[in-house]
């Protein structure tokens, strides 16, 4: 039952990024405020742009998602909204195979760089593919964060990874 | 008496691994590669099923899954398929469907009651006197049905997965492989899928003996599997087509779920049986099956055999027998040898009797084939007359071909019946879908090899958006690979068209005769078709049967719906991995640390009640039931927010914050009242209704700047309020952004007489009534947090919603109930909630509303203002339910100190005679000590009437005391409100 | 599992939209039987239908031309074409 | 060994009466033309011709008879709906199920299992409950009943659904049953045909002719007819035979679909049914597990099968039936629902003298067979709405005046 070419599934692990802040800015000021804080301006919708450690993607014509290190204060602007995101990383050659059981996507055709929202398992979530490969973030609402935690893990274990301890939602 | 032979080229067994199992309640063994059925044969056991009406012995038919023969069960699983489940150690297996054994069947006695049993007659009996049809039907469902199932298994389920490619060749064979060569050697990224556990289909089982296929055979298979664009996936089956491309290969260990651009259907043809008296006897089998159980399991499959050909098929297979060292009595041609190619020379050249225009009349042997009597045939009938008898233990069928087109079918493709190859081939096929091999009517292997490059060629074009005249007949064979006719009549009958179901010829015959004369029609009267193999091996020689019928062409007769799934498919693997996403407010964990008892909320789960830890264990010393310490524990969470202090996670509230210069445009069409006037800082009601007028949904507005506002849901509709706002938005062109809040912000409602006074000491908001009045909204900040203060007046107490975002809630909600101890703080869940807006004659939307009820029967005309606003969804509606207004919701009471059967929710309102009314809402109010609630009442009833009666539970009446509402605080001294709101 | 393919989010399956109906724009100024025809009756017929599809993970909206015979999509609307105002509507008196 | 058994073994030559006449040109004039032959068509002819002498009548069907939704719902029998008014007409209908196997001579398996509509929630329980008094009220048996006694009847049952949304309590209706769907077709066609009536397969209608408002003929694939009185009794291609006539209606189309286990040996008795897991089972005559679940969330003219259908069923069925997952999902197909907005049908007159609707009959079609032949029959014959389904008449849209089938939304706190 395996349709992706073998991969080293050894390596695959997962992490959380909560060293990330998230906030939603929309309405014609939000491209200024991120401006004024340093921040990069996807140029298309629905792309990101990472700068150092922060990650801005272009949600429409003038929202933004901004990820910012802790820390870093909010951009100035009226309309901007901090977010309660849980933020997984996988790490690991196998990750197109973890996906590839909870997502409708050709994530071997998915780029370092690429933003995507689609629906994981049942639950709305962004997806960003860090520059140099790094790892595949994958953002949701926090009151999911048991419930995707438990799969991911379950599935990390599963696959063949290191890491996870937790027990599986099966 | 052997069975095995000696190791064959491309034998799927490993001689080294034996395996042992129990069949029948004797042990068997075979060897690792074996399936039930090979094994099975390979210990001379022959006789592997009883067919399902009449339990006649069967055994091996097709080997390749097109017949449920070999059906077997045991303790963890049932309907087992012996011709392809692998043998595993240790199994122990059983026939299903036997009284008794599959040795001596005990109601093997029904095939010779067939003559009371023909087409259809469980319509014609059993049902008069109507009294006695439950007696009967016992015994027919006990009859029908096969493998046994037991309610003790547990649930097991398999992981699926998605795949995606350019090119998906379903079948691995001659065909199938070039095809894939051929897309794969043109940079397209290819899938190919074989249902076998080792590819090479039938370039493998019917030309393993020809010398010219073994190099071809040999470059293909080590091409295949080391190409780079290709992935090949053996023993998985294509269950189906479905919309764009989306095909689910099934294998042993789960479901891979397969998005084509282009797929290419190479999956062959399916041999069909010959109709004679017998046919079904173990020992009588398609002459593919007999090459497979060869060259796959080195099986011998009879010791002295007859061939029956109607093809040059045939002739291969006798050579096959007599390279195995099986003695070929005859070959029986039901055309003649110069139609034939050089396979029928070389069965000439070795003197083996071949008798031309000939038929097998009938078949002879009780338990298993002993004989055969051959007949004249004149292409349409055997002339009984003048017969030859042959002694045998193996008959084998090579009379012809079905296409394996179901999937052709399902994806809108049309296919036509062609006269000359007597085979339904395909005709025009839909966008992305392509069709090689034999299935295609491309027979030799050079035809095949060339049809699968066209076919690939043609996919390829159309993935890079070329257009293709495609022209699928330039490698068909003009020789004729099937008889239009292998159907013998017998007056004895016995002549099987439909093995699974046990179907004879006359059943069809007099099917038609009663009326039943279409293909769908002749299906569901006479089941041909519908057994578990679904008319692989029947359905072709049915349209013959009906088309001889009636008349008309094989076209003009058509054939029934290809439905999924081409084999069935385990609900294990259909499940999947479980997936039931659960969503936790931030304060979760302190629920669960202080003896929460959760319910679900759509996707959310929240606090329903709470058993203090330290009173829950009290309690229960004391023997309380379980529903007296639930109701003990809601009643005490009321009285503290009456009393002192209480404090309710509503986190799962929807959350919206509305900006723009359109915002206040866009919440006076989606809500029935006027938000534009509402002035900065305070709030109001927000009831919404549908076009025709019926309340959905209601909530909070609440104004933050001119062009701002915050806007609350009900928990269950969150969505869709979001959905809504943002459809009007861009219905109507508006300037506004929104910003979905819901999981982002946090709240809770801190509510009660000392809820000021706890909070005045914790943020810097001024709380004084003049500076926050009732229904107004501050923002500040509270335990160094940012947070938005509402007065809302849902549980009827001086309060406040707090909201803030998620990362502080914690904090807030633990420095809540720590600083709140001395005013006897106490979290409350939902269902004190439902008591305390109950007593403030608050509704619940979906509890006391249904799908119908408008915000007049609601009691809340007060919220559609039809003259004042110029327009809101669902206006014209309500202008005219208004003077239509059939009923309304009134409050009521009973008694003090009432101790009868107590109403409940959705009991019926009874006015002579008939239904009045419902109760909508009833709970014991700890503050006005009785039982109070709402009710549904028609108009007139409702407005002028002193006492209703209520029949509850058993049939009695109770009478209950219509009464206004607010119940309790009416004048709303106690949180100054005079409108109603909801958390 | 059907696909919907739409500009900015590419082709997407089916399980990821909500299928909010065919566009209606309410009447202005209408009777009551005009306005009960628009609140209930539907163009109900086999044909070309313009439709409003909500993507849930982007919160966009598309509206898309479909043959509902086929279920193939044929085109796509571009909101500002079937954009419309509050209609005016007088309570009978 | 039933007596009409014997007569079969001791007759020589398989000579049993047709069911349904031979394929015959249409002809010039019939009295009534019934546009579909379906359950509802052929109850309608016989009807229409037993208790009101109308023979000359000519039932017109498209594809082959039972073809349409008759041949693709889930067969199940019931009266425990919400409103009076459609507890009233359905109960009618099971009354009428009971005897059909006498009337028509022929068994339709009419098999009384009891009827569970199980309740994940205390909104869903309350709905129950309304369900059971409305019912009760009406004479009907249905009662809202507890876990115990759900366990005792659905032994093999998992009640706490695998720890999310347990079942709380249902509505047990004992008068529920499931029937063969042909053979109620069947039995209607062949009582109608040996009353006289002619029966059309193949006969797809092009066009209905009016002058002013009045019927006066039909075009067909196969020739012109003239009838003053036309009864369309389509179901899922309703809105192709009201587009003929300018009539518009709520109706919308959405696929429904459903599927079959392989057959195994009988241990399911009753018929379970889960309004918010959208799954329904019971377990046929020849073994099967019959299963389906709600329509599909967009409108389609189509039949076609999804595979998320399938998944989502099977999931969702593991949480009731752990030991299904070792069963075989077999086949699945679809039905066309026309779905009405207050889940009620659309019957009777119509603005168009002659023209009489029998439709809007979305996921509750098969359970009304035979009161809505009858029904229609006496509509037609005496062109007057029947009582019964006055209620259900097209101009309620109009009036504001839904019926409450529907009742409490799904909305709940």
């Amino acid at each position: 039952m395996n349709a992706y070419a073998s991969t080293d599934m050894s390596n695959l692990s997962l992490s959380v990024r909560d060293d990330l802040c998230g906030y939603l800015l929309t309405g014609p000021e939000s491209a200024s405020a991120l401006s004024a804080a340093g921040l990069p301006l996807p140029e298309a919708q629905l792309s990101a742009e990472e700068a150092g450690e922060a990650l801005v993607a272009r949600t429409g014509s003038d929202e933004y998602l901004a990820f910012l290190p802790k820390g870093q204060n909010a951009p100035a602007c009226a309309w901007c909204f901090p977010r309660a995101d849980r933020i997984l990383a996988v790490q690991g050659e196998g990750w197109i195979e973890l996906m590839a059981q909870l997502c409708q996507f050709d994530f071997r055709k998915m780029q370092p760089g690429d933003w995507l929202m689609a629906s994981v398992a049942g639950v709305n979530c962004w997806l960003y593919r860090e520059q140099g490969g790094k790892a595949l973030l994958i953002g949701f609402d926090a009151g999911f964060d048991h419930y995707l935690s438990d799969i991911f893990h379950t599935l990390v274990n599963e696959l063949g990874g290191k890491e996870s301890t937790k027990g599986g939602a099966l | 008496m052997k069975y095995r032979l000696d190791p064959q080229p491309l034998e799927w067994i490993d001689r080294r691994e034996s395996v042992s199992f129990r069949f029948e309640g004797q042990s068997f063994s075979g060897f690792s590669g074996d399936s039930l059925s090979s094994a099975l044969l390979a210990s001379g056991q022959k006789l592997l099923g009883r067919s399902f009406k009449y339990h006649r012995p069967r055994g091996v038919l097709s080997m390749a899954n097109h017949d449920v023969n070999a059906l077997f069960q045991s303790d963890e699983a049932t309907n087992i398929r012996g011709d392809v489940t692998p043998v595993s150690e240790g199994l122990d297996l059983r026939a299903c469907n036997v009284n008794g054994s599959l040795a001596n069947d005990k109601d093997s006695y029904i095939g010779l009651l067939s003559r009371f049993l023909p087409v259809g007659f469980y319509y014609k009996a059993f049902h008069k006197p109507k009294k006695y049809f439950p007696f009967w039907e016992k015994i027919i469902r006990e009859k029908a049905g096969l493998g046994e199932i037991s309610t003790d298994w547990s649930a097991t389920r398999q992981p699926k997965q998605y795949g995606f490619c350019d090119v998906l060749v379903i079948g691995a064979g001659a065909s199938g492989m070039s095809a894939a060569l051929t897309a794969a050697d043109a940079g397209a990224d290819v899938v190919l899928v074989d249902e076998n556990p080792h590819i090479g289909g039938s370039l493998d089982y019917q030309l393993a003996n020809v010398k010219e296929a073994a190099a071809v055979r040999a470059d293909l298979k080590t091409r295949v599997r080391s190409h780079a664009h290709i992935r090949l996936l053996e023993g998985h089956y294509a269950a189906g087509w479905y919309t764009d491309h989306y095909v689910p290969l099934v294998g042993a260990d789960g479901i891979v779920k397969m998005r084509a651009e282009q797929v290419i259907m190479a999956t062959g043809v399916m041999e069909q049986p010959s109709v004679f008296r017998n046919n079904d006897l173990p020992g009588v089998m398609l002459a593919s099956a007999a090459q497979r159980l060869i060259t796959r399991y080195a099986v011998k499959p009879g010791q002295r055999a007859v061939v029956l050909t109607g093809n040059d098929e045939g002739y291969r297979a006798a050579l096959d027998l007599l390279e195995a060292g099986i003695e070929v009595a005859a070959v029986i041609d039901l055309e003649w040898l110069d139609k034939r190619g050089p396979w029928a020379e070389q069965v000439k050249a070795k003197n083996i009797p071949i008798l031309e225009q000939s038929a097998i009349y009938e078949a002879k042997g009780k338990d298993a084939l002993t004989g055969v009597v051959v007949g004249e045939f004149d292409g349409r009938g055997c002339d009984s007359g003048l017969t030859r008898k042959f002694a045998c233990d193996l008959l084998l069928m090579s009379v012809g071909w079905a296409p394996a087109s179901q999937m052709l079918y399902q994806s809108g493709c049309k296919l036509g019946y062609d006269k000359k190859a007597h085979q339904i081939l395909p005709r025009a096929l839909s966008n992305g879908q392509h069709a090689c091999g034999r299935l295609n009517g491309a027979f030799t292997l050079e035809q095949r090899l060339a049809d699968g490059e066209r076919a690939a060629k043609d996919a390829v074009a159309q993935l890079n958006g070329e257009s293709v005249n495609m022209d699928l007949t330039l490698h068909r064979d003009s020789v004729a690979h099937s008889h239009d006719w292998p159907i013998i009549r017998h007056p004895k009958g016995k002549n099987f068209l439909d093995i699974d179901e046990d179907l004879q010829l006359k059943d069809l015959i007099n099917a038609a005769k009663e009326g039943f004369d279409n293909i769908e029609l002749m299906k569901r009267f006479s089941t041909n078709g519908m057994g578990p193999s679904q008319g692989k091996h029947s359905n072709m020689n049915g349209i013959r049967v009906l088309a001889e019928i009636t008349g008309k062409s094989i076209d003009e007769t058509g054939s029934t719906t290809a439905r999924p799934m081409f084999h069935p498919v385990p609900v294990s693997a259909m499940a999947g991995r479980r997936f039931r996403p659960e969503r936790l407010t931030p304060m979760h964990q302190w629920h669960l640390d202080n003896g929460v008892q959760l319910m679900e909320a759509g996707q959310w789960m929240r606090p329903e009640y709470y058993l203090p830890v330290s009173e829950a264990g009290a309690s229960d010393a004391a023997g309380a039931g379980q529903i007296d310490q639930r109701q003990q524990a809601i009643l005490q969470e009321v009285q503290a927010v009456r009393s002192g202090l209480g404090l309710i996670d509503v986190s799962t509230l929807g959350k919206i914050e509305v900006m723009g210069p359109d915002a206040a445009r866009l919440l006076d069409v989606v809500y029935t009242m006027t938000m534009s006037t509402i002035k900065i800082g305070m709030t109001r009601y927000a009831l919404a209704v549908d076009d025709s007028g019926v309340i959905i949904d209601d909530g909070i507005v609440g104004r933050i700047a001119e062009d701002r506002f915050y806007v609350t849901a009900t928990t269950s509709h969150a969505a869709a309020a979001f959905r809504t706002l943002s459809l009007k938005i861009q219905e109507l062109g508006l300037n506004v952004r929104l910003a979905n809040l819901t999981g982002s912000m946090a709240a809770m409602n801190l509510a009660g007489p000392a809820s000021r006074k706890l909070l005045s000491g914790l943020t810097d908001v001024d709380l004084s009534e003049a500076n926050f009045p009732y229904l107004g909204m501050r923002e500040g900040t509270l335990c160094g947090y940012p947070v938005r203060l509402i007065r809302v007046g849902f549980v009827g107490e001086l309060g406040y919603e707090i909201h803030l975002p998620a990362a502080g809630a914690m904090e807030v909600w633990e420095t809540l109930m720590r600083e709140g101890q001395s005013a006897g703080i106490r979290p409350f869940g939902v269902e004190a909630q439902r008591i305390l807006r109950l007593e403030k004659g608050h509704i619940i939307v979906g509890q006391d509303t249904d799908g119908l009820t408008n915000p007049f029967e609601a009691n809340m005309s007060w919220a559609v203002p039809l003259k004042s606003k110029p327009w809101f969804t669902g206006k014209p509606s309500l202008a005219l339910l208004k003077a239509r207004c059939q009923r309304k919701l009134i409050g009521f009471r009973l008694p003090q100190g009432f101790n009868g059967q107590l109403p409940k929710e959705c009991h019926l309102i009874i006015e002579n005679g008939e239904i009045a009314g419902r109760i909508t809402s009833i709970a014991y109010s700890p503050s006005l000590g009785r039982t109070i609630g709402l009710a549904m009442v028609d108009l007139p009833l409702a407005d002028g009437a002193t006492e209703l009666k209520v029949r509850v539970d058993g049939g009695a009446m109770v009478s209950i005391e219509p009464c206004p509402t607010p119940f309790y605080d009416a004048d709303g001294a106690r949180q100054t409100a005079d409108l109603t709101e909801v958390a | 599992m059907k696909l919907l393919d739409c500009p900015g989010i590419g082709k997407r399956p089916i399980s990821e939209f909500d299928y909010v109906g065919a566009v209606r724009i309410p009447p202005s100024d209408a009777d009551e039987a005009t306005w009960a025809d628009y609140v209930f009756n539907r163009d109900n017929a086999p044909g070309v239908m313009r439709e409003r599809w909500y993507h849930r993970p982007t919160g966009r909206w598309f509206i898309l031309e479909r043959n509902t015979l086929t279920d193939e999509v044929v085109g796509l609307v571009d909101p500002a074409d079937v954009r419309y105002k509050e209609p005016n509507y007088e309570v009978p008196a | 060994m039933p007596w009409r058994l014997l007569k079969f073994g001791l007759q020589s030559e398989h000579n049993e009466p047709r069911f349904f006449p031979e394929s015959k040109p249409l002809k010039s004039h019939y009295d009534v033309v019934i546009i579909g032959g379906g359950g509802h068509g052929m109850a309608c002819a016989y009807y229409l011709a037993k208790e009101h002498g109308i023979t000359n009548v000519a039932v017109l069907e498209q594809g082959y008879i039972g073809g349409g939704n008759t041949g693709r719902n889930t067969t199940i029998v019931r009266s425990n709906y919400l409103t009076p008014e459609g507890v009233k007409f359905y109960d009618t209908s099971v009354k009428l199920f009971e005897d059909l196997a006498d009337d028509f001579d022929l068994n339709i398996f009419y098999s009384t299992r009891g009827h569970f509509t199980l309740a994940h929630t205390d909104s869903a329980l309350r709905t129950m409950r309304w369900r059971a008094e409305v019912n009760k009220h009406q004479g009907i048996d249905s009662e809202v009943v507890g876990r115990e006694e759900i366990a005792k009847e659905v032994p093999y049952m998992d009640l706490d659904c695998n720890g999310h949304a347990p079942v709380m309590g249902a509505l047990y209706h004992a008068p529920g049953s499931v029937a063969r769907h042909d053979a109620v077709a069947w039995g209607y066609a062949r009582g109608a045909y040996n009353r006289g009536v002619e029966i059309h397969q193949k006969t797809r209608v092009t066009a209905i002719r009016t002058q002013g408002d009045k019927v006066v003929g039909v075009d067909t694939d196969r020739g012109q007819i003239s009838c003053n009185k036309v009864i369309s009794m389509v179901a899922g291609s309703t809105p192709r035979i009201t587009e003929m006539l300018g009539i518009r209606t709520p109706i919308e189309i959405f696929p429904l679909q459903a599927c079959v286990s392989e057959p195994v040996k009988p241990f399911m008795d009753t018929i379970v049914v889960s309004g918010s897991l959208h799954v329904y089972v019971s377990q046929s005559s020849r073994g099967e597990l019959v299963m389906g679940a709600s329509v599909d969330p967009s409108v389609l003219h189509s039949t076609r099968s999804s595979f998320d259908f399938v998944e989502g069923l099977a999931d969702q069925m593991l949480d009731l039936f752990p030991f299904m997952s070792r069963m075989k999902i077999m086949r699945q197909w679809a039905g066309m629902s026309d779905i009405t907005p207050d889940f009620a049908p659309i019957m009777g007159k119509t603005p168009i003298d002659g023209f009489y609707l029998d439709a809007g009959w979305g996921t509750w079609g098969f359970k009304a067979t035979p009161v809505s032949g009858k029904t229609m029959a006496w509509t037609v014959a005496n062109d007057k709405t029947h009582e019964l389904i006055e209620p259900f008449r097209l101009s309620r849209f109009a009036d504001f005046d839904l019926v409450g089938e529907k009742g409490a939304a799904s909305v709940g706190h």
